[in-house]
Order: structure tokens, then C-alpha cells, then sequence
């Protein structure tokens, strides 16, 4: 047996053939897809751990199967995509599990644990693509496997949020296609290459080059909600929660933003995209989605819109982050990918427990929350906290390399982007925390279940517990081998001539 | 004699368009039926016609049997054609189509 | 003897349902057991036909030993035999699907005619002489017609008989363009017309009836207007027949004759067909959208993937044909599941009003896969036969530099997207059954799926397919 | 020989200008039986153009089929169309197409 | 409106009328080549040898067609009138059937016998025979409903049956489709012939009586 060959392509179906699985089981029997998407979720992430150490190692990882005259379906392992391999199958555990808890006796779970399984293997796969047809092929995938789970409850709001969602990524994923067949047209090649492989083309195809630039990001950007392209995402937390933390923390927003460092780094490659001249524009579109969305969020009654604007204006960090042209920069931008997931997820799995358990869906009942759920809350702060970037959190970590990389890279500018952000993100997140905090509680909530007991039931505490003590390691513990900010590392000096 | 070939020739496109406009004018399924068959006359007679350009040499046998085929084709549609025909009466108690497609 | 490389199995394949039909006519309370046999029969037959190409290379066979052109010629290429694969993996999965969709009253006058439209359908593709093709044009219509009629309610008929004249009418543009080639250079074989055609006024006359004669059969925009009718009054089975394959054989001739006969066909007539073709696209996806019966927005889905096909002819490469060839064959395939899924929620709730599905959708959910499935392949995202087409497609305009198709292509992707999701929508929504609804055979529920998911299996299909359509190079020779 | 070929082309013009004016005739008759007596007429005329053109076997065809057997046909299709007529005033015809949805009753 | 579709029509013809004007003066078609092969055709008329020989696949799916026509007038059903009985012919119709009958299906033989001489063949003379069918249907005569089902359906396609099995017989012996040995051909041919005619004229018959006789009997 092929190892090499073989470990992308089982990293990739050992969710793909549980979802295939779960979608033909009957919905009576629970126990046996628990075990389903429990045991997928392991293996999957044994199978990633044993490739991390492979890649670490040095081993090759790749599987190729022809697809087109000329054209592949390459999965590979570079130290890239292992980050976002190993994030999103480490957070689909938790969130199979906060699932199942947040599901329990509601209806077409058979459908909607199929469809999540979909939806992470198209996330893997995206990861693993080892060149943009790849990459593309399983984009699309992931729109048309989260579609499902936005509209999972029926109703006229989640369909008309599935609507406007389907607008905005299917016009996205045709602009991409149109980008890739172009470039494709030029090159006659599409893998991802270290530093890419444009700048060997005649200057004559620049001009080609940049609008090819605009239609890829521009496709992108859809998932990674730049502005003026993110009004899908606040509409589209009426989906359950485990779905909104998919949506914000696991799958899409960070697919979108993944293949915008792909595009700028193995595609075009971060020097020649700077001297095309496009990459000031993008960090400026960047920072405006910071400072706008988190402006926006300001003024959200509800708990999940005011993430979701959040969400909106923490991916662009990202952006922001590659934009930016400097090592320092790129590491900031990259591990923000990691750390903004594993705090987003945890805000998310609160909001979701609040929901469930005391029907609280805005601010303004949360008034003393905090001794009726304090694991809950103190998740919550944590996540809150970090996203703010107090030290020693995960958030902090980010931006401070940020910070660092901007002055590195001589665009000041930054700086004031980001304490501006790091202010509009305090006044947002303290009001929630002080209210649940010190806020008087009325003593009657909204929709009060007992379901478990502690405050709520332990599937949907534990999850959010985990990802707050690993927002926390991640800042503390940022310069351990293996941790995300390490691996960040590894990835730029890749990057970077030295 | 070529000429006369040429004036059954352009008699044939005379009966093809004289057909070809009864066909879109005429509301009654009948008479559209009649219509195309005076198009495929006309067809067949600028395939017939045509066939017997060379002086001196008996016509080209092939056209002719096209011809046959081409009569043998049309009465069999022309029966089917009918038998519909009769059958859109008698659901929809008209012999014509209504101009706009159905919803 | 070997049997496979030695059989002429190109006449079996006109033979085999030929018979098949007359088994049928003759002994209608085994129809379907006759039936089916014919079908498996016949996909063996293509399987072996196959076989002998691959390892002999394309075939002509001169049917009465005369050859052209005193004789009739049969040709295979990739072309044909693509297109007798997908009319009998096709073919097969509608008679499987039929064998439980009609009452006998109607499966012993159904049988026969389907049969006889299959025989129809392969010597149509195998025909290399365009009076032979004439015939088989006559043979298919007059057979898709009486399919058509066969629900027997008053559209249906009206449907039918307005097909009917339609399909004579377009038939006898096509005979006389097939009198004047003929009279011009004395031959009717496709080959040898293709040596000596050159710029006349007989030729340019023969181009104009017979594209007109064609378009009309096609249905491209604006002469479309009789199929929305015909292919959703139809019954389910033949709704997919025709929209799958039979449109198709009208488009391959008028492929073959524009790739052979009418090489010199001049860039303002190319560019009127791309032109209509993107006007199919978009007219075609905006009536899809606004319908409220589901069977009458496939078919005018139909109505917009015809337009698809039209989009290669002012690109004029190879890759563009190959990649509206590949279109046609996921298209058929994709048209398939899509008529059959429709079949299935008619059996079972008796109606499809679009905005009344949330009844029986939630309650045929492999149907609603499969109908979901199909319309990845039709919205062309991948994986999926569509998308492959989609992609090659967008290469040849690129290449060519003529962009602006481009938009018309995403365009259309995306009102695609809108109709089939509007469909899908609906499918989540929850809703009380009201009446007692009648049970979809479990045969035709897996059989729908299976089609659709060979529609998602094209899109890891296309190195074999592509391969295969190279040979004897229809579309000319590659530069390599 | 002159005087022949003169006689034969008005002959040949006589023929043709006859058979356009049937079928113009047959085309727009305002009466259907009339059109198809019309209609048979020309198809007897059609099989002496055969003839003219040295096409016996065609004009056999035409005269046993194109006229006789399909003119049989349109007659009887007409008969039946003037039963209907008769039955549907009885029954209250259902003149319009009834919108229906595709039957399902196969 | 209908100016416009007058004015485009007439367009259309001044086009194929020039394009058929701008033909060779001269063309001998294929007739070198049919006339090369009459010898070995089995038929000595040009016209049959086309259909029956150089071109029998045409002739052989248009036997197809002709059933197909059937099949489908039969699928439609009855046409709400066409299962009513005529009114009683009257004695002059029943005479005048009782006297061309007889001499119509004598013609019928003569044409298909003579077909592959002088001009005739199957389809002529199964037109003939098809007039004679409707002769006796306008008289009221009916079809012997113990004859009706299966005997019917088999002389209806008895014609394209043996054609094809014809057809078929001579490749196995290394033949093509429809390849007739020239020694066997004029037999065959006739064979062919005499079993298409008898097949076409029921076939033109039934055509002509309307819905299955079959199911007017339930």
C-alpha cells in the first residue's frame, strides 16, 4: 500500500463515505449515527495526525487521479494545507459532538449530519487541493453542502437566507471559474507552486494577470465575506448553531480566506502579486471590512448577528494579514486562521447554549446570565477577550504580528486599522460581558429547558469549554513546536527568499 | 427540353412555397395536412424532375425511388396526422390549435 | 470466429429493436419482458460495437455490399458511437423505468413505439448518407409523436399534433436541401459530398433548408416554441426520451453536415446560430424560472441547453465542439433523471405544481437526490459532467477571444442554479401530506438515482470520453 | 420538329400552370370537401407530370397512393369530422383545451 | 403580418429558384453506375433495382415507417367515431365492390410481378391491394374477428420480418446486410416483394379503417 497515494484521499473520505452512510440510515437509529460521526471524526483525525508528523518529517503526501486531458485532481499535503487540515478536523469533533447535543430529537437528522459530513470533507478538500481545479471542484462542493444545512429548519427566513446565500456564492464560484480557466488558458498549468508560476509570463498577459487577480479574489472574497460581498453571512445565522460555527469558524468563511492566501502566495506569489500592484488595493478593501462590519456589529441586538458582523471583520484579518506583503505580516495573517476559528467557535457553541437552554437570542436579555450559566459565560469571556486581543490569548498573539509586520512592511496605516478594530471590538464584546456579568437577572428567561444536569447538557458544554482552554494555550503556549504559530513559521520561510 | 426540366424544377418550389404559406396561415388541422402535402409534391417534383437532365440517356432511376419512399412516407404520416387530427377534435371539440402554447 | 470483432454488431443494432418492436407488436401481453431483453440486448450490442472499434478504428459498413455511392453506408466514429452509448445507457434506465410506470392498457401500444423509436435513434446515428437519414428523421418523429399522444389527455394530443407538423414540416426543408446536394454533385454519401462540396448557390440554398429544416426539429430559439408543450405533456418516460435523445439526433445531424458537408459555411451564419443560441440560454433559463408546473420548467430547460449547444459554432475549434459534445451527453443523461424524477413525484402526489411539492418531496427523499443531483450536472458545477463541459467550453472562449460568450455562459449557469434550487427549496419546507398518496415503485425511485449519479460519474469520465470522441477525428485533426 | 418542341413546351406550361393553380385551388377552398376533391384532382395531375417526365413507376405511386389511398383517407377523416360535429352539438362540446395538468394515469 | 410572411416566402423561393437554376445543365446522377449494375441487380427495372437492391435499407425502414404509422393511429384509440359502424352500403357500392375487388388484387399481382421488369413493385401494388381492402370496408365487410389479433399483427409485419431475415441469412455467409448473392437476387427480390405487398396493402387498409379492429371487437 501507497501511503503516500493514499492519505489524502482517505483523509478526504473517511467523512465523505460516514455522510454517505448517515444520509441512507434511518432516522431511528441514533445510536448507531452518533457512532458514525463520532468514530469519522476520530479517525479523521488520527489519519491527519499521522500525516502531520509525516509532513514534518519531510514525507511527500500527494494523490493525483486524471480529471482532464492536462488537468488533475491533485490532493497534496504541503505545510499550508496541513494547518487548515488539522484546524478543521479537530473542530468538526467538537462540533459533531455540540451537534448532536444541540440536535437531540429534531427531526431529518439523517439529512443533516450527511450534509455536515459533506461539508467537512469539502472543507478537507479544499485544504488538500493541490491546484486551483482541485481547489475549485471542492469549493463548490462546500456551497452546495452547506446549502442544505442553512435551510435545515424550513422555515421562510432560513429559506430566503438560503436564497440570498446561493446568490452571492454560486455568482462567486463562476467568477472563479471564469479567473482559473483564464489563467489556465495562459499557463497551461494550475498547481500551486511555492512563490507561484506567473512571474515567469510575458509582461504582455499583466494586464490579463490582474483582472484574472480581481475575478479569483472577487470569487473568493464571497466566503471570506469581504466587504462590499459578506451581506450572506449575518442573514444566515437563522441555522442552527453547530451550522453558524461551521459557517464561521470551520468551513466556509475560511475557505474563502484560505484560497485568497493560496491565490496570493501559490498562484501568483507574494512578490509578484506586489509588484502587479494589486496587493495594497486588497488590504485596503481589508481594512475597510474591519473597521465597517465591526461598526456594524456595534449596533446588533442579537447575540448572533453581532458575531456574525464580528466574523465579518475578524476573517479580514486574514486578508489583511497577506495583503500586507512582509514575513512578520504573513505569519499573523495565517495563524489568525487558526485562533480566530477556535475563539469564533467557542462564542458560537455560547450563543448556541444560551439559545437552547434559556431561549436568550439577543443582548438584552442576557442581563445576569452569567451565575444562571457561568461555564457558558466563562467560555464566552474567554472567546470575547481573545477576540479583542488581550494578551496572553490566542487573539493577541495575531495581532500583534500584525502589528509587527505592518511597521516591518513600512505601512504604518495598519496600525491604526487595528487598534481602531481592537477599540470597536472592545465596545461591542464588554457591554455583552458586563451585562452577563454584573447585570441584574430578571430571574425568568425567554424559553427555559432543563436538559441536563449542570446548566445545560454536557455535550453542548464541553465543546465550548475545550475551545476556550485551547484559546487560551494556543497565546500561552504559542512557541511550542507543532503549535500553530510554529507552523505559521515554517510556512513563510517558504514563502520568503531569506 | 432542359428548359422544360427547369420549369417542373421551379414548379416544385412553386407548390413547396404555395404550401409552406397555407401551412402557417391556415388554422384547420385538415387543411394544414393538405399543405404539407403539396410541399412534399413540390420536393419531389424538383427531386423527379431534376433526375432527367442529360438528353439521350434514360433518367436517373435513384431520385425516383426516393420518390416512392417519399410518397410512402407521407401517407403514412398523413394517416397518423388524421387519426390525431380526430382525436384533438373530439377531446378539445376543435380542429385547430390554439395560437399561445399551453401553461 | 470471434465473436465480438467479427459480428456485425452496427446492424444488430438497427436489427435489435427493430425486431424487438415487432415482438412487441406481436405478443403485447409480454411487452415488457420483450422489451427489456431488447434493451439489455442492445446495450451489449453497443458494448461489443465498443470492443470492435477500439481495436479496428472507426468502421463503415456498406449495407448491401454496393457502398456509396450507388449503396448506403453506415459510418461510426466517436461521434456515433458516443451517441449510441448514451442512447442505450439511456435507453436501458427508461425501459427499466417503464416496465413499472404504465398500466398495461398503455405499456402493449408503449413498448413497440419506444422500441421502434430506438431503432430509429441507432440507424439514424450509424446513417452516413442524408437520404438514408431522411428516413430515419421520418422514422424517429412519427414514433416520438405517438409517444407523445400516448397520455392521451387534451394537451398531450394538441402537443402531439402541433409536433407532428412541426417535424414533417421540418423533414421536408431537410428533403429538399438532401434533392438539391444531390442534383449538384450526384451523390447522397456524407464522405463523398464532403470531397467535392464547394461555395455554389445549390450549397448555400442546401445550407439554409437544411439548417432551418434541423433548427426546427432542435428547437433552438425562436423556433422552440412547440417543445415546452410536447416534452412536458408527454408521459415521464418519454418526456426524457425526448429531451435526452431526440432533439440530440436532429443536433448531430446538423453537426455532421456542418462538420463535413459545410465546412465553408460562412462566420455571419455561425454567429446568427451562436447568437440564437445565446438567446435560447437566457429566454429559456427566464421561462424556466417563472413556471409553476415542474415539468414545464424542465422542459424549458430543455429549450436552454439546446442553446448551449449553439455556442460552439462561432468558436469553430475542436476543443469547442468536444466541449458541447460532452454538454450533449451530460445533458441527455442529467434531462434523464431530472423527466424521471418529475415521473416520480406525479406518480405519487398527482400533481406538480412547484409551490404544492412540499407535500410529496420530503416523502420521496432518493427522488429528490436524484433531481438535486441532475441539476448540479445542468448548473455545470463540478463534480459533474456539466462542469467538464462547462469548463471546456469556457477554454474555447477564452481561446478564441470572443469573451462576450462567456457571460451568456455563467449567466445561464446561474439561472440555472435559480430554477433548480427553486424546485429544491421546497423540498425542506415542512408540510402535512394531505391526501393518501399512491407508491412510487421502488424500481423506479433507484433507477431515477442511478441515472443522476452517472451524471456526477461524467465528471471523472472525461479522459476515456474525450479519447473516445477523437476518433477518426470528427472534429478534425488535433495539431500535436 | 420545331413545331413540335413549341407544341410540347406549351404543353409543359399548360401542365405546370394547371398544377399550381389546383393546388391553389385545393389551398384555399373555403369548403373542406371541395379542397379535398381539389386536393385529389392535383394528385391525379401530379401523376401525369410523372408520366411527362419519363417517372412511370413514381407516377404509379402517386396514383394508387398519393391520390387514391390518400384521398380515401382525408375523405373518410372528413365524414367522421361531420359525425363529431353532430355528436359534440349534442353533448355540449367542450370547445376550449381544459388547461389539465400531464396525466398520470399510465 | 401576413404581408411580411408573403414577402419572406417569396424570398425564400426567388433563392432555391436560383439556386436550382445555377445547377450543371447536364447531370447523369448515378444512373452510370445503376445501369452498370442492372446485371447483377436481379431486376431489370432501374426504379426496383434502387429500392430493393442498391438502396433495399431505405426500403427497409420505410416498411418500418408504414408500421409505425399503424402503431401509432392503433395507440391512439378509438376515434370516437370510427368504431360506429357505417351506415348499410347500398347495393351499387356492394356490387361495384363485389366486381373490382376480385380485379383490383389481380392488378395488385400484376404489378408486383411486373415490378421488376417494367414500372411496378411492392409499393404499387400494394397500394392496390390497399384499395381493394378499402373497397370492401366501405361495403361493410369486416375482418373475421377469429382472424383479427395475432393472424393480422403477423401479415402486418410479415413484410419487414422477411426482409430482414433475408437481409440477415446472407451475413453469415460473409455478406453484408442486405448483400443478395446476384444468382439469388431476382428470387429473392420477389420474395421480398410479394410478402412487402401483401403487407403494405393491409397495412394501407387498416390505416384507412382507423383503430385496432382488435380492440373495437371489446
Amino acid at each position: 500500500m501507497n501511503w503516500a497515494f493514499w492519505l489524502p484521499l482517505l483523509i478526504v473520505l473517511s467523512s465523505l463515505l460516514a455522510a454517505l452512510v448517515i444520509f441512507i440510515l434511518p432516522e431511528e437509529k441514533t445510536k448507531t449515527r452518533i457512532g458514525l460521526n463520532i468514530g469519522a471524526a476520530l479517525l479523521k483525525i488520527v489519519l491527519v495526525a499521522i500525516m502531520l508528523w509525516g509532513v514534518h518529517s519531510g514525507y511527500q503526501f500527494e494523490t493525483r487521479l486524471p480529471l482532464l486531458p492536462g488537468l488533475e485532481l491533485v490532493l497534496r499535503a504541503d505545510t499550508l494545507a496541513m494547518l487548515f487540515v488539522a484546524l478543521s478536523a479537530g473542530l468538526w469533533l467538537l462540533t459533531t459532538v455540540y451537534a448532536i447535543g444541540y440536535l437531540e430529537d429534531s427531526p431529518h437528522r439523517s439529512r443533516f449530519f450527511g450534509f455536515f459530513g459533506l461539508c467537512v470533507t469539502a472543507t478537507v478538500g479544499v485544504a488538500l487541493a493541490g491546484n486551483l481545479i482541485t481547489f475549485l471542484l471542492f469549493y463548490e462542493l462546500l456551497t452546495l453542502a452547506t446549502y442544505p444545512l442553512i435551510i435545515h429548519r424550513g422555515t421562510e427566513a432560513a429559506r430566503k437566507a438560503g436564497r440570498t446565500y446561493l446568490i452571492y456564492t454560486l455568482a462567486g464560484g463562476a467568477l472563479l471559474l471564469i479567473g482559473t480557466v483564464w489563467l489556465y488558458t495562459l499557463t497551461g498549468t494550475l498547481e500551486f507552486t511555492a512563490r507561484g508560476f506567473l512571474s515567469t509570463l510575458d509582461s504582455m498577459h499583466h494586464p490579463a494577470l490582474i483582472i484574472i487577480f480581481v475575478l479569483l479574489i472577487t470569487g473568493l472574497g464571497v466566503k471570506a465575506a469581504l466587504f462590499p460581498l459578506h451581506g450572506w453571512l449575518p442573514q444566515a445565522m437563522v441555522a442552527p448553531a453547530p451550522v453558524s460555527a461551521l459557517l464561521h469558524a470551520v468551513a466556509v468563511v475560511k475557505a474563502g480566506a484560505f484560497g485568497i492566501i493560496r491565490v496570493i502566495y501559490d498562484v501568483f506569489g507574494i512578490e509578484f502579486s506586489a509588484s502587479l500592484g494589486v496587493t495594497l488595493p486588497l488590504a485596503i478593501v481589508a481594512s475597510v471590512t474591519i473597521i465597517y462590519a465591526s461598526v456594524r456589529a456595534l449596533f446588533q441586538d442579537d447575540l448572533k448577528r453581532r458575531l456574525a458582523f464580528s466574523t465579518v471583520s475578524q476573517v479580514s484579518y486574514i486578508t489583511l494579514g497577506v495583503a500586507i506583503v512582509g514575513p512578520l505580516a504573513t505569519i499573523g495573517g495565517i495563524v489568525h486562521l487558526v485562533h480566530q476559528g477556535v475563539m469564533k467557535i467557542t462564542l458560537f457553541f455560547c450563543a448556541g447554549n444560551l439559545a437552547e437552554t434559556l431561549g436568550i437570542h439577543k443582548v438584552s436579555e442576557m442581563s445576569g446570565v452569567g451565575r444562571r450559566m457561568p461555564w457558558t459565560m466563562a467560555a464566552f469571556t474567554i472567546g470575547a477577550f481573545g477576540m479583542i486581543g488581550a494578551p496572553p490569548l490566542a487573539g493577541f498573539i495575531s495581532k500583534w504580528y500584525l502589528g509587527l509586520g505592518a511597521l516591518q512592511a513600512g505601512q504604518d496605516w495598519v496600525i491604526f486599522v487595528l487598534a481602531g478594530s481592537t477599540l470597536l471590538n472592545a465596545a461591542y464584546f464588554l457591554p455583552i460581558l458586563y451585562a452577563a456579568w454584573f447585570g441584574k437577572s430578571t430571574g425568568s428567561w425567554p424559553n427555559e429547558r432543563n436538559i441536563g444536569r449542570y446548566e445545560t447538557s454536557l455535550a453542548l458544554l464541553i465543546p465550548p469549554v475545550i475551545t476556550a482552554i485551547l484559546a487560551v494555550l494556543l497565546g500561552l503556549l504559542a512557541s511550542v513546536p507543532f503549535s500553530p504559530l510554529e507552523w505559521t513559521r515554517l510556512i513563510t520561510s517558504l514563502e520568503y527568499t531569506p | 427540353m432542359i428548359n422544360t426540366i427547369f420549369l417542373y424544377a421551379l414548379a416544385g418550389v412553386g407548390l413547396f412555397s404555395l404550401g409552406l404559406y397555407a401551412l402557417i396561415v391556415h388554422a384547420h388541422l385538415l387543411r394544414k395536412i393538405l399543405a404539407i402535402n403539396i410541399m412534399g409534391s413540390g420536393v419531389f417534383l424538383v427531386l423527379v424532375s431534376l433526375a432527367d437532365r442529360t438528353q439521350g440517356i434514360a433518367p436517373d432511376p435513384v431520385p425516383h425511388a426516393m420518390v416512392i419512399t417519399g410518397i410512402v412516407v407521407a401517407v403514412s404520416a398523413t394517416a397518423l396526422a388524421l387519426t390525431l387530427m380526430l382525436r384533438v377534435r373530439s377531446e378539445t371539440g376543435q380542429a385547430e390549435l390554439l395560437e399561445e402554447p399551453p401553461k | 470466429m470471434n465473436l465480438i470483432f467479427d459480428t456485425h454488431w452496427v446492424m444488430m443494432l438497427i436489427l435489435l429493436p427493430l425486431f424487438g418492436a415487432v415482438a412487441c407488436f406481436l405478443w403485447s401481453r409480454q411487452a415488457v419482458t420483450l422489451g427489456l431483453i431488447t434493451a439489455v440486448s442492445v446495450l451489449l450490442s453497443v458494448i461489443a460495437l465498443t470492443l470492435q472499434v477500439l481495436e479496428q478504428g472507426t468502421l463503415r459498413y456498406a449495407v448491401g455490399g454496393w457502398g456509396a455511392p450507388l449503396g448506403i453506408d453506415l459510418y461510426v466514429d466517436g461521434l456515433s458511437l458516443l451517441m449510441l452509448i448514451v442512447t442505450a445507457v439511456v435507453g436501458v434506465a427508461i425501459s427499466v423505468y417503464s416496465s413499472a410506470y404504465f398500466k398495461p392498457g398503455k405499456a402493449k401500444h408503449y413498448w413497440p413505439l419506444w422500441m421502434f423509436l430506438w431503432a430509429a435513434l441507432n440507424s439514424l446515428f450509424l446513417s452516413a448518407d442524408i437520404f438514408n437519414l431522411y428516413v430515419t428523421l421520418e422514422l424517429m418523429g412519427l414514433a416520438a409523436v405517438a409517444l407523445v399522444a400516448l397520455s392521451g389527455s387534451a394537451s398531450a394530443l394538441a402537443a402531439a399534433m402541433r409536433y407532428l407538423l412541426i417535424s414533417l414540416l421540418g423533414s421536408l426543408f431537410y428533403l429538399m436541401g438532401v434533392a438539391l446536394l444531390y442534383h449538384a454533385y450526384g451523390t447522397v454519401d456524407i464522405a463523398l459530398l464532403a470531397q467535392q462540396v464547394e461555395s455554389s448557390p445549390a450549397v448555400w440554398a442546401a445550407i439554409g433548408l437544411m439548417v432551418t429544416g434541423l433548427l426546427l426539429k432542435i428547437a433552438l430559439f425562436p423556433l422552440h416554441f412547440w417543445l415546452p408543450a410536447a416534452h412536458s405533456s408527454a408521459p415521464a418516460p418519454v418526456s426524457a426520451l425526448l429531451s435526452a435523445l431526440v432533439v440530440k439526433a436532429s443536433f448531430y445531424i446538423l453537426l455532421r453536415l456542418w462538420l463535413d458537408v459545410f465546412p465553408e459555411a460562412n462566420l455571419a451564419l455561425s454567429y446568427l446560430l451562436g447568437l440564437l443560441g445565446a438567446s435560447a440560454i437566457i429566454w429559456g433559463g427566464i421561462q424556466a424560472l417563472y413556471q409553476t408546473r415542474l415539468k414545464l420548467l424542465i422542459a424549458y430547460s430543455t429549450v436552454m441547453q439546446i442553446g448551449y449547444l449553439f455556442l460552439a459554432f462561432p468558436l469553430a475549434s475542436i476543443i469547442g465542439w468536444k466541449a458541447v459534445f460532452y454538454l450533449l451527453l451530460s445533458h441527455a443523461i442529467a434531462k434523464t433523471a431530472m423527466f424521471m424524477a418529475a415521473g416520480n413525484i406525479l406518480f405519487y402526489g398527482g400533481h406538480d405544481q412547484i409551490a404544492d411539492l412540499d407535500r410529496v418531496a420530503q416523502r420521496l427523499p432518493i427522488t429528490l437526490t436524484a433531481f438535486g443531483l441532475a441539476g448540479i450536472s445542468l448548473m455545470g458545477l463540478p463534480p459533474s459532467g456539466g462542469f467538464i463541459a462547462k469548463w471546456l467550453l469556457l477554454e474555447a472562449i477564452i481561446l478564441s477571444g470572443q469573451w462576450w460568450w462567456a457571460i451568456i455562459l455563467i449567466a445561464g449557469g446561474l439561472l440555472t442554479g435559480a430554477y433548480v434550487f427553486k424546485v429544491i427549496g421546497f423540498a425542506f419546507t415542512q408540510a402535512e401530506v394531505p391526501h393518501e398518496p399512491r407508491m412510487v415503485p421502488k424500481r423506479m425511485e433507484w433507477v431515477t438515482l442511478t441515472v443522476a449519479v452517472l451524471a456526477i460519474m461524467l465528471g471523472f469520465m472525461a479522459p476515456q470520453l474525450l479519447a473516445l470522441m477523437d476518433l477518426g477525428a470528427p472534429f478534425g485533426e488535433t495539431m500535436s | 420538329m420545331e413545331a413540335l418542341t413549341q407544341l410540347q413546351l406549351a404543353f409543359d406550361v399548360v401542365l405546370v400552370l394547371t398544377l399550381l393553380g389546383l393546388a391553389w385551388q385545393a389551398l384555399t377552398s373555403p369548403e373542406l370537401f371541395r379542397a379535398i376533391v381539389l386536393f385529389i384532382a392535383f394528385g391525379l395531375l401530379m401523376a401525369l407530370v410523372w408520366v411527362r417526365l419519363a417517372a412511370p413507376d413514381v407516377a404509379l405511386a402517386e396514383a394508387a397512393i398519393g391520390a387514391g389511398l390518400t384521398g380515401a383517407l382525408l375523405l373518410t377523416t372528413l365524414s367522421k369530422l361531420a359525425k363529431q360535429t353532430d355528436k359534440s352539438s349534442r353533448e355540449n362540446n367542450k370547445d376550449i383545451i381544459a388547461p389539465s395538468a400531464a396525466s398520470t394515469d399510465e | 403580418m401576413r404581408l411580411l410572411l408573403m414577402a419572406l416566402i417569396i424570398a425564400m423561393a426567388a433563392g432555391l429558384a436560383y439556386a436550382i437554376l445555377s445547377l450543371p445543365a447536364e447531370s447523369a446522377g448515378l444512373s452510370v453506375y445503376t445501369t452498370e449494375n442492372i446485371a447483377i441487380s436481379g431486376v431489370t427495372n432501374p426504379v426496383t433495382a434502387v429500392l430493393l437492391n442498391y438502396r433495399a435499407y431505405d426500403t427497409f425502414l420505410e416498411l418500418g415507417v408504414l408500421l409505425l404509422a399503424l402503431l401509432g393511429v392503433w395507440s391512439l384509440g378509438s376515434t370516437a367515431t370510427a368504431s360506429q359502424r357505417p351506415s348499410a352500403p347500398g347495393p351499387v357500392l356492394d356490387n361495384l365492390a363485389r366486381v373490382l375487388v376480385p380485379i383490383l388484387i389481380v392488378v395488385a399481382g400484376y404489378l408486383f410481378w411486373a415490378g421488376a421488369y417494367i414500372p411496378g413493385g411492392a409499393f404499387q401494388a400494394g397500394a392496390v391491394l390497399g384499395a381493394a381492402g378499402v373497397l370492401l370496408i366501405l361495403a361493410g365487410w369486416r375482418i373475421n374477428h377469429r382472424l383479427v389479433g395475432l393472424p393480422l399483427r403477423i401479415s402486418l409485419v410479415l413484410g419487414l420480418v422477411v426482409f430482414a431475415v433475408v437481409g440477415t441469412l446472407f451475413m453469415l455467409t460473409d455478406r453484408q446486410f442486405l448483400e443478395f448473392p446476384p444468382q439469388y437476387a431476382g428470387v429473392l427480390i420477389l420474395l421480398i416483394e410479394g410478402l412487402a405487398t401483401l403487407s403494405i396493402g393491409i397495412a394501407l387498409a387498416a390505416l384507412f379503417l382507423g383503430a385496432d379492429p382488435e380492440e373495437d371487437d371489446n
